[in-house]
């Protein structure tokens, strides 16, 4: 079994970086190679940018926790924040064929990850759960179900 | 993130370097919309030593290339590394930015 | 006020470079310039180091959680293992003239931060504070004391 | 880290590419030791692509100098970065190895 890194950042965008580089490490040591873990990095990024956009409305004193979790069949980051619980209903996923600024970021988290959720169980706060499997199959399956 | 700016007659290269998030593109935006204000004929983009793009970053470059667009301006880029590309061809701006191997070629076109 | 930055990883060796990465751009955020952060890097990897050596006696399944803390006058870098306390007199500091592997490590430590010490209130375990003053004076003053 | 190993005729080339931490250290300590117990007369270490070095990457080359000398072989350094010539310098090793500008002059010499 493997432990998890873990990290918390405050959610101002300077450090933004801090979690890239995390999660493009987390990634290498899990096996993956160079363009899927910056696929997982951009993934990553795009997903904390919405909580400091969103979840905390620019707020940049709150906290950001990023967890990573390798196991034998997944590689799992958990985002976790203490801001104002996302809608589902709003977070839309545009046509990439038009072209306009913004409604790019979720394209890019769906691209690195086979399940992107956010945890019900949460009671304030979002917990969003990212899981890439390691083996094609698996992810086909799990998305059938 | 650090940019450069060199104005020539015909047009002026934003030499970009490092990483384009939410943190340095608001420094982006006010870079290439003061052009935009002064109405720049054409703006060469210099790619080449960009580490990084998110989403922040492509939607300043869209924003800055349809208001280029909506008084003939010409907004072009160069240089651009291959995961940029890659980023680029996933979000379906390769067809839509002018991209071009280097600065000369893109001044030249 | 800045929130600090927080990471935590397995104690095992091939997740220090995800420390030396967090390290890095933590003290570059602060405003320290390119050698002064990869010392700052350095020192703080030789200490996650020594927690595996000898808190850890290398079982690499524990946990090291680092903090950086930036303040105005100084940037601080805390260490916590839940290991076999260190003992001072073990930690020996011999010259560098002599010519043999090992003991450089509190070196490099030393050589970026100006205030090296364990936190006698932690009760289990290590808390190890490295402290870089900002402003040369302050750390002459507080050496001084 | 990687490591590549070239054997010339009178010496081989080590050489070592990344970052060389506790994590990596032993893969070099065992590739050094390997030609120390083959009684190799020179080691040449390449250490143009090394972006850090810590402690125990320090103290495998002083293990592997000190066995080499034991034997008369001759254990040099090439193409050592700035920053790695720093650490070296810090820990008075600088007078220690014997460290060429090129792999060419360390084999030269
Ligand atoms: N963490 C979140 N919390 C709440 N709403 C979100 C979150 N992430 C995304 N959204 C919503 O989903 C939409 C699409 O997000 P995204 O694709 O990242 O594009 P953008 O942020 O550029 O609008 C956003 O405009 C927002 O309304
Ligand atoms: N975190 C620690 N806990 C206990 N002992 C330590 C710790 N760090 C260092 N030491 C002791 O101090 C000595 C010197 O440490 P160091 O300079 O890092 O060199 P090295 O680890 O190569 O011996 C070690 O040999 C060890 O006995």
């Amino acid at each position: 079994m493997n432990n998890p890194i873990v990290i918390t950042i405050p959610s101002h965008p300077k450090y933004l970086s801090v979690v890239r580089a995390a999660a493009l490490l987390a990634a290498e040591i899990s096996g993956f190679g160079t363009t899927e873990a910056e696929d997982i990095k951009h993934a990553v990024d795009e997903a904390c940018s919405n909580v400091i956009k969103y979840a905390y409305k620019c707020d940049c004193t709150r906290k950001i926790t990023v967890k990573f979790d390798d196991t034998q069949n997944s590689f799992q980051v958990t985002i976790e924040d203490s801001g104002s619980k996302a809608k589902l209903e709003d977070i839309k996923i545009r046509e990439l064929d038009e072209v306009k600024p913004g409604g790019l970021g979720i394209h890019f988290i769906k691209k690195a990850f086979n399940a992107v959720v956010f945890d019900k169980k949460k009671r304030n706060g979002n917990r969003l759960l990212l899981t890439r499997y390691k083996n094609a199959d698996e992810a086909v399956i799990s998305k059938q179900k | 993130m650090k940019i450069e700016t060199a104005a020539h007659s015909d047009y002026t290269v934003i030499s970009i370097a490092g990483e384009i998030d939410m943190y340095s593109s608001p420094e982006l935006r006010d870079t290439l919309l003061a052009l935009v204000k002064k109405k720049a004929a054409t703006v060469i983009v210099n790619l080449k030593d960009v580490k990084y793009i998110d989403s922040s970053g492509i939607a300043t470059f869209v924003e800055a290339l349809k208001k280029m667009l909506a008084y003939k301006g010409k907004f072009k880029m160069a240089q651009v590394p291959d995961r940029v590309m890659e980023i680029f061809n996933f979000s379906k701006l390769d067809k839509v930015f002018n991209i071009y191997g280097s600065i000369e070629d893109a001044a030249n076109s």
